[in-house]
């Protein structure tokens, strides 16, 4: 207890304390870091501001080390002072967190995108990121617009967000008239993925959908562009950063990638929705000399959230804060959330933009653009 | 004469248990020198010191000119051949280091078993292999710890005829030691007896001295 | 008498190499057996094929009237085979004492769930142990050696502890690989004693040794070996007069 | 079908360079050099570096196996420097050294992922096409292992290097300089490692932690030849590379890890099963 | 340490209780790979293996309706049945081979784990009710400390005892000479094979008690680090000692959260927390066994010995 440091500063009365689980060593720290920068520079553009309810908020971090007990201790350690959590971007991390959140009755806001954590609904426990169900729906519907109803799908059995992704399509898939035409599995530390290409060509499948975090991905884009890409390939929201684009380098042009409308926010037209993406894109871009990646949206996102229900809560009552979040309505760089009793997910798959890969940047397709006008967030 | 081992008042410790308490000794040029004394004496410790394997707390040890050491418990490379054990042995000594026939002359039941792996060799073989590196190394001076240690007697009297030979002929150094005190102070001309760590006698012609065979070698028969 | 231990056509070979070959042996109880042979000829693996740590290429061994080749090296010394190695064979890091006691492994049996527990079983049977590894330590002169930790002792305590971990062991047949290599004069003057004491004892022993003198004075009869195959069995008598012996082996020892 | 083989035989010879630094460090030194993998993110971080900064392909390449050789070196000295050490304690020590690696590489690098280009395109063998940087990585690799191989058995150098590990005492003795002969290895080891670094990034991206897959994969190809011969590595490699890809090819890509291992395991027993008899 | 283990837990804090627990899980695994490592001379890279086996077979018993008493009663049992099963063949492995062996078998482990949809998949197995004895539910954190400790002191007892032991000087003795110890009357592999398993119970123990306090298993909560950690944490106790490896233990885990809340202290540079708890553990480690290279415990002993 009492960790934190205890001068308080500005107005005098008490900071208000938030915590922040994150991974910022082992596996998840390149995602983690990017929450943690983002989180930070939210908080201290808030102060400025002249912070919430009157009062400073005061950020303590802890590193969960990519390991899911490290975050029960991290928790253990902040749940006590802090008004509210911001949670670990490894699903493992969250999900062993979750019941303590139960049991503490303390607002967690998840960067974790895993389903789990929303079905069943947790009351204390709201999900940032749009989960991969929501961009399984999206890039269905991408592929309906485009006329293309044989799909193979590759996943990486190892990850709980590609697993999930890929249920996701093979629930749905029937209700956009899509078949599923090939299924390959691959594992996290798979180098080499002729199988995947060969497997969706010889299945006649007209494109490709991958589901994959971290180094396959960028492995294989690199391999698809060495043979030639042999089909369409679309990814999802783990690549849409340049966590992906720097070292898939010239492998990655052509490819279609679906992301939150954040990492495309130039091609929102004017309105809050722009105003949103423009914000944490000049305030990010400015501290760190590089636009927000998917994980410094969801982060800034997440404290958002929470400061608009803390306000609109009108103190820290932590079962107060909670009920804000669920009638919340509010639009941040990943879209506009409205969260509910029954839906803690908040993003809806019109808030996943479908983009090409073109000289090193993302450019929504012609049909994204027309989803993007409608953005204006009001 | 020049020396070509001097040991000075040398002291070694192993924690709080001291080995060696103040030890002298000299071999001069074309010497050949036997040290004896019971089990747990010092010796195998004089000679790791000189090695440099163990790190005096006080005294000095010089050398000079090429030392070369069969050490006790044969230590072979286990994994080599014979001939690259051999070689390695004179393997400062460029080409000539490698020409491992004087060896094999000497050795003969190396002979047979030249290209196999030396840690798969009996004991005496093994001894044999630690002999003949040392010699490949064409040293000045042999120090030599356990001599006949799991050696055939016919094999025992070649060595010994052969050691005689190369210090008459070449002017070979030797310091000597070997379980049979009464073989290694027959061939040296001088010795040295160490008791705990001390020496307790020296001189030419112990082994005609009764009183020392009988108190330290088992007897004068 | 059936004798105690017996070998027939006893053959081991490496990569097509004969290190013992057609060996046939029989050893009285209670005797005492020479072998002796030049160096490589087989008598440290024959002694290994007897005590189990290599496996014959065909051939059998009987000891007391059972078979014995198939068994691993545990279960042989059960039945009262002890091994005293070439070399020294301790166990670095145990004491001295405890080398001794872990001898005592063949003829105990208290399991990991009454030590774990302390059992008073266990207890009992550990004092007795340790009683009987200071009788053989004393026996073998190491008294004032057992509490210090075995790699430290000097080469030639190193060979006395491992023949007092063999007594400890209380069996019937020891096979004595070279155990007076290392000792000096006085040392090797007490082994003999030791051995013949052991022997007066019911102990059946095979020796190996290059100390013909030694061999010669304790043994009843000496086989010889050379290249793996038995060329010579007799009294010391005999064997000394043997010219192919002489030849191969004892060089100018046949003189003394 | 044959494809697959020819890529598998890429993917593996990417494993046994990362096996063979391992082998040459260990051959010396009775040492596992946990910061192997360290050796091979370090090399392929810096060679992106230069390039980055304007070196053409081979000079950026050759340049950082060179300070990985200056590097390894300063890791044995540390490792291995203090008199004494026993390879157990050297070992957690370079365990150590590979966690202090990632502060540095965190520090200069930063936690993203990185890669860059090699050798482009791909080539059609048997129907299934073949990445080309793939045969660039078996045709490096063949002869530096050719090269290992031949300076181990036939060379002074080899054989006393390789004494020094299999007793240092002796090695001493016969006068090799055990903690020179010691240092050598490791910058050997260093100079492998980066090159292992260099060759495999194009087709994958390191971060500072991806030396954990490298060196489970590179000290399963080494632990076939007992850590201490080159051939068996590339052999190991190549059979862990092969089995894996052809795993994948035939539908079994979410197995594929687990097979493999399986099959080294089997590989080991069996061998640990001819070899026990003996001794 | 029995007066510590039951002193100290009230007078903790919630968040120290949280870290006071998985410390006694941790050094009691620890205590398995000690006596694996410094007494029988086995080198062990996968022991999370059975921390894994131990806690999801606590786990998937509980979700299950089993009472979870029985639960944590099985966890050590089939840990040490898997390791039987597993050393079986692989025990013919020494040395090198065999430390790869274990953290091959880990490796297989966990990917089965995270494709097993009986197991949670990677997702994880959610939902795990906490201990209950005799109908009375353990939910307050002293209590599990209590139990986290308990099986801590008990795992010491065994292992202090068994060392002593006839068995134990068997094992102590074949670590360093096999073939003298078989020639002594040690039957080699069994013993080999009884004390893998041995230490596999310890860590299923410590498996159990993690399930049922923390209440989520996932493959990703026993990454091949941890073992490597266990490892670290023997040797910096020091091997083939009795409080080494809880001393490794607790220098290990407090040094670790000491860097998290040091690097994560406001006003500290973005990297500060990567940077500080890589550069700062490893100048520790590295450090610590080069200058205590026999370990702490030992250190201490000869150091309060040459006084
Ligand atoms: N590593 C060590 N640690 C502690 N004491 C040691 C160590 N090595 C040797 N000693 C002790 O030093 C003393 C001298 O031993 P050393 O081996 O030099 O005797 P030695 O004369 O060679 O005996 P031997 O004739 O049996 O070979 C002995 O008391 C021995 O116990
Ligand atoms: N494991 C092995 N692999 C290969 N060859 C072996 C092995 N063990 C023994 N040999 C060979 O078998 C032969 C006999 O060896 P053994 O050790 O039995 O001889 P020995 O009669 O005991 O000799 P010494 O008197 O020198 O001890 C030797 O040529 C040796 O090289
Ligand atoms: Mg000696
Ligand atoms: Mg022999």
């Amino acid at each position: 207890a009492g960790c934190g440091s205890d001068e308080g500063s500005g107005t005098g009365s008490e900071p208000l304390r938030i915590g922040q689980i994150v991974s910022l060593t082992g596996n998840y720290s390149p995602l983690g870091s990017e929450n943690k920068k983002s989180v930070e520079l939210a908080v201290e553009r808030i102060n400025q501001a002249g912070g919430v309810l009157g009062r400073q908020v005061q950020l303590t971090v802890r590193d969960d080390k990519s390991q899911p007990d490290q975050s029960v201790l991290a928790f253990n350690d902040l749940k006590n002072d802090s008004v509210a959590i911001i949670g670990s971007p490894f699903s493992n991390s969250a999900l062993a967190t979750i019941p303590l959140v139960d049991r503490e009755r303390i607002p967690y806001v998840s960067l974790t995108p895993a389903d789990e954590q929303i079905n069943p609904v947790h009351p204390y426990v709201f999900v940032v990121p749009a989960t991969s169900a929501t961009y399984a729906d999206r890039i269905l519907q991408h592929y309906q617009a485009a006329g293309q109803t044989k799909v193979a799908v590759a996943y990486d059995t190892r990850s709980s967000y590609a697993v999930a992704g890929y249920k996701g399509m093979q629930a749905k898939a029937g209700q956009y008239g899509i078949t599923l035409v090939a299924e390959v599995k691959f594992e996290t530390t798979a180098t080499e993925f002729g199988a995947v290409f060969a497997g969706a060509r010889s299945a006649g499948a007209q494109a490709l959908t991958v589901w994959a975090t971290g180094a396959p991905a960028v492995a294989l884009t690199k391999q698809y562009a060495a043979t030639g890409r042999p089909l369409p390939l679309m990814l999802t929201g783990a690549q849409a950063s340049k966590l992906f684009l720097d070292p898939a380098g010239t492998a990655a042009e052509g490819v279609t990638v679906a992301s939150s409308i954040g990492v495309v926010g130039s091609y929102l037209p004017a309105g809050p929705q722009k105003q949103a993406v423009d914000e944490l894109t000049t305030a990010f871009q400015g501290k760190y000399g590089y636009p927000p990646p998917q994980f410094a949206q969801d982060g800034w996102s997440g404290v958002k959230l929470l400061v608009a229900a803390l306000e609109k809560a009108g103190g820290t009552d932590r079962d107060k804060v909670r009920d804000a979040l669920e009638g919340l309505g509010l639009t941040t760089p990943n879209g506009r959330y409205a969260y509910s009793a029954t839906d803690h997910s908040g993003l809806k798959a019109e808030f996943i933009a479908v983009n090409t890969v073109t000289k090193g940047a993302f450019v929504p397709t012609a049909e994204t653009q027309k989803q993007l006008a409608g953005l204006t967030g009001n | 004469m020049t020396t070509v081992l001097e040991i000075h008042d040398l002291v070694v410790r192993y924690g709080a248990a001291t080995a060696l308490d103040g030890v002298s000794l000299t071999v001069g040029a074309g010497e050949m020198v036997a040290l004896v004394g019971p089990n747990g004496a010092g010796k195998t410790t004089l000679v790791k010191t000189v090695s440099g394997l163990v790190r005096p707390a006080a005294g000095t040890v010089s050398v000079s000119g090429r030392l070369a050491q069969v050490p006790e418990g044969r230590e072979v490379f286990g994994d080599l051949s014979v001939d690259d054990n051999l070689r390695l042995g004179g393997w400062r000594n460029g080409r000539r280091g490698r020409d491992t026939t004087a060896v094999y002359e000497l050795l003969p039941g190396l002979q047979r078993v030249r290209g196999q792996k030396a840690g798969r060799l009996s004991g005496g073989q093994q001894q044999m292999v630690a002999v003949g590196r040392a010699l490949m190394a064409r040293p000045t001076i042999l120090v030599v710890d356990e001599l006949s240690l799991g050696l055939a007697p016919v094999v025992v009297d070649d060595l010994v005829r052969h050691l005689a030979e190369l210090n008459r002929e070449q002017g070979l150094a030797v310091l000597l030691i070997e379980q049979n005190a009464r073989l290694a102070l027959h061939l040296c001309g001088r010795a040295y007896v160490l008791e705990a760590g001390r020496v307790v006698a020296e001189g030419a012609g112990l082994d005609r001295d009764h009183r020392v065979m009988a108190a330290y070698l088992g007897g004068a028969a | 008498m059936a004798p105690l231990l017996s070998l027939r056509g006893t053959t081991r070979s490496f990569g097509g190499v004969y290190a013992v070959r057609d060996v046939a042996l029989d050893l009285a109880d209670g005797e005492l057996r020479g072998l002796i042979g030049p160096n490589g000829a087989g008598k440290s693996t024959l002694f290994n094929l007897i005590g189990g740590q290599l496996r014959a290429d065909r051939g059998t061994v009987t000891l007391a009237g059972r078979r014995i080749d198939r068994l691993p090296p545990h279960r042989r010394a059960r039945l009262g085979v002890a091994v005293v190695f070439q070399g020294a064979r301790i166990f670095p890091g145990l004491t001295a004492r405890e080398n001794v006691m872990v001898g005592a492994h063949a003829t105990t049996r208290a399991g990991f769930v009454a030590g774990a527990l302390r059992l008073p079983a266990h207890r009992r049977e550990e004092r007795e142990i340790r009683d009987r590894a200071d009788e053989c330590l004393d026996r073998v002169g190491l008294t004032g050696w057992a509490e210090r930790a075995a790699e430290t002792l000097p080469l030639g305590q190193q060979r006395a502890l491992q023949l007092a971990r063999a007594l400890c062991a209380r069996p019937r047949l020891l096979l004595l690989d070279e155990p007076a290599s290392g000792l000096r004069a006085p040392e090797r003057a007490a082994l003999a004693d030791l051995v013949t004491a052991l022997r007066a004892d019911g102990l059946s022993i095979i020796l190996v040794e290059h100390d013909v003198a030694l061999v010669t004075r304790l043994a009843d009869r000496i086989t010889v070996l050379d290249l793996g195959e038995v060329i010579a069995e007799g009294t010391a008598g005999e064997i000394r007069a043997d010219p192919r012996v002489i030849e191969a082996y004892l060089g100018s020892e046949a003189r003394v | 079908m044959l494809g697959y083989v020819v890529t598998g035989l890429g993917v593996g010879a990417g494993f046994a360079l990362v096996g063979i630094g391992l082998v040459v460090i260990y051959r010396v030194t009775n040492v596992v050099n946990f910061a192997q993998g360290a050796f091979a993110v370090l090399g392929a971080m810096l060679a992106g570096s230069l390039l980055s900064a304007g070196l053409p392909h081979g000079l950026a390449e050759v340049t950082a196996v060179l300070a990985l050789a200056a590097i390894g070196a300063g890791v044995g000295l540390v490792a291995i420097g203090r008199p004494g050490t026993d390879p157990r304690t050297s070992l957690i020590v370079t365990l150590g050294l590979g966690v202090l690696a990632y502060a540095v590489e965190v520090l200069i690098w930063g936690d993203q992922p990185r890669s860059f280009p090699g050798l482009a395109g791909s080539i059609e063998i048997a129907g299934t096409p073949v990445q080309t940087h793939y045969l660039l990585i078996i045709g490096v690799t063949i002869p530096v292992f050719l090269l290992a191989a031949l300076f181990f058995a036939r060379t002074d150098l080899g054989k006393a290097l390789s004494a020094c590990a299999m007793n240092p005492y002796a090695a001493r003795v016969v006068g090799i300089d055990v903690r020179r002969m010691g240092l050598i290895a490791f910058a050997l080891g260093g100079a492998f490692g980066a090159l292992a670094g260099v060759l495999v990034t194009p087709v994958q991206q390191v971060t500072f932690d991806s030396d954990v897959v490298l060196i489970v994969n590179g000290f399963a190809a080494a632990i076939l030849g007992g850590l201490t011969r080159p051939a068996v590595t590339l052999a190991g490699g190549l059979l862990l590379g092969v089995a894996q890809t052809v795993i994948s090819g035939l539908g079994g890509g979410a197995f594929r890890l687990e097979v493999a291992l399986v099959l080294m395991l089997a590989v080991m027993v069996a061998q640990a099963g001819r070899a026990g008899r003996v001794a | 340490m029995l007066v510590a283990a039951i002193a100290v837990p009230p007078l903790l804090s919630r968040s120290q209780l949280a870290v006071f627990i998985l410390l006694g899980v941790a050094a009691t695994v620890t205590v398995g790979v000690s006596l694996l490592m410094g007494y029988a001379g086995q080198v062990t890279l996968g022991q999370a293996a059975f921390l894994a086996i131990g806690a999801y077979t606590a786990g998937l018993l509980a979700v299950h309706g089993v009472p979870t008493l029985l639960g944590l009663a099985l966890a050590p049992l089939v840990a040490a049945l898997a390791a039987a099963l597993i050393g079986a063949p692989l025990l013919r492995l020494r040395g090198h081979h065999l430390a790869f062996a274990t953290l091959a078998v880990q490796l297989i482990l966990l990917s089965l784990l995270s494709q097993g949809d009986w197991a949670g998949g990677a997702i994880g197995l959610q939902g795990i009710p906490r201990l209950s004895v005799g109908g009375h539910e353990l939910a307050g954190d002293v209590g599990y400390a209590y139990l986290a400790w308990g099986a801590l002191v008990l795992v010491m007892l065994i292992t202090a005892n068994l060392v002593a032991s006839r068995s134990g000087r068997g094992l102590r003795a074949l670590a360093t000479g096999e073939i003298a110890a078989a020639a002594s009357g040690v039957p080699v592999g069994r013993y080999r094979l009884t004390v893998f398993a041995l230490s596999a119970a310890f860590a299923g123990l410590a498996g159990g008690i993690y399930a049922y306090y923390v209440g989520y298993l996932a493959p990703g909560s026993f990454p091949v680090l941890l073992s490597i950690e266990y490892v670290v944490m023997a040797v910096v106790g020091g091997l083939g000692t009795t409080f080494g490896p809880v001393l490794g233990a607790t220098a290990v885990v407090l040094l670790v959260q000491v860097l998290n809340h040091l690097g994560t202290q406001p006003g500290m540079p973005g990297y500060a927390p990567a940077v500080l708890s890589y550069a700062v553990y490893a100048l520790v480690l590295v450090l610590v066994v080069l200058y205590l290279p026999r370990g702490v415990v030992p250190a201490l002993t000869s150091w309060r010995k040459g006084r």
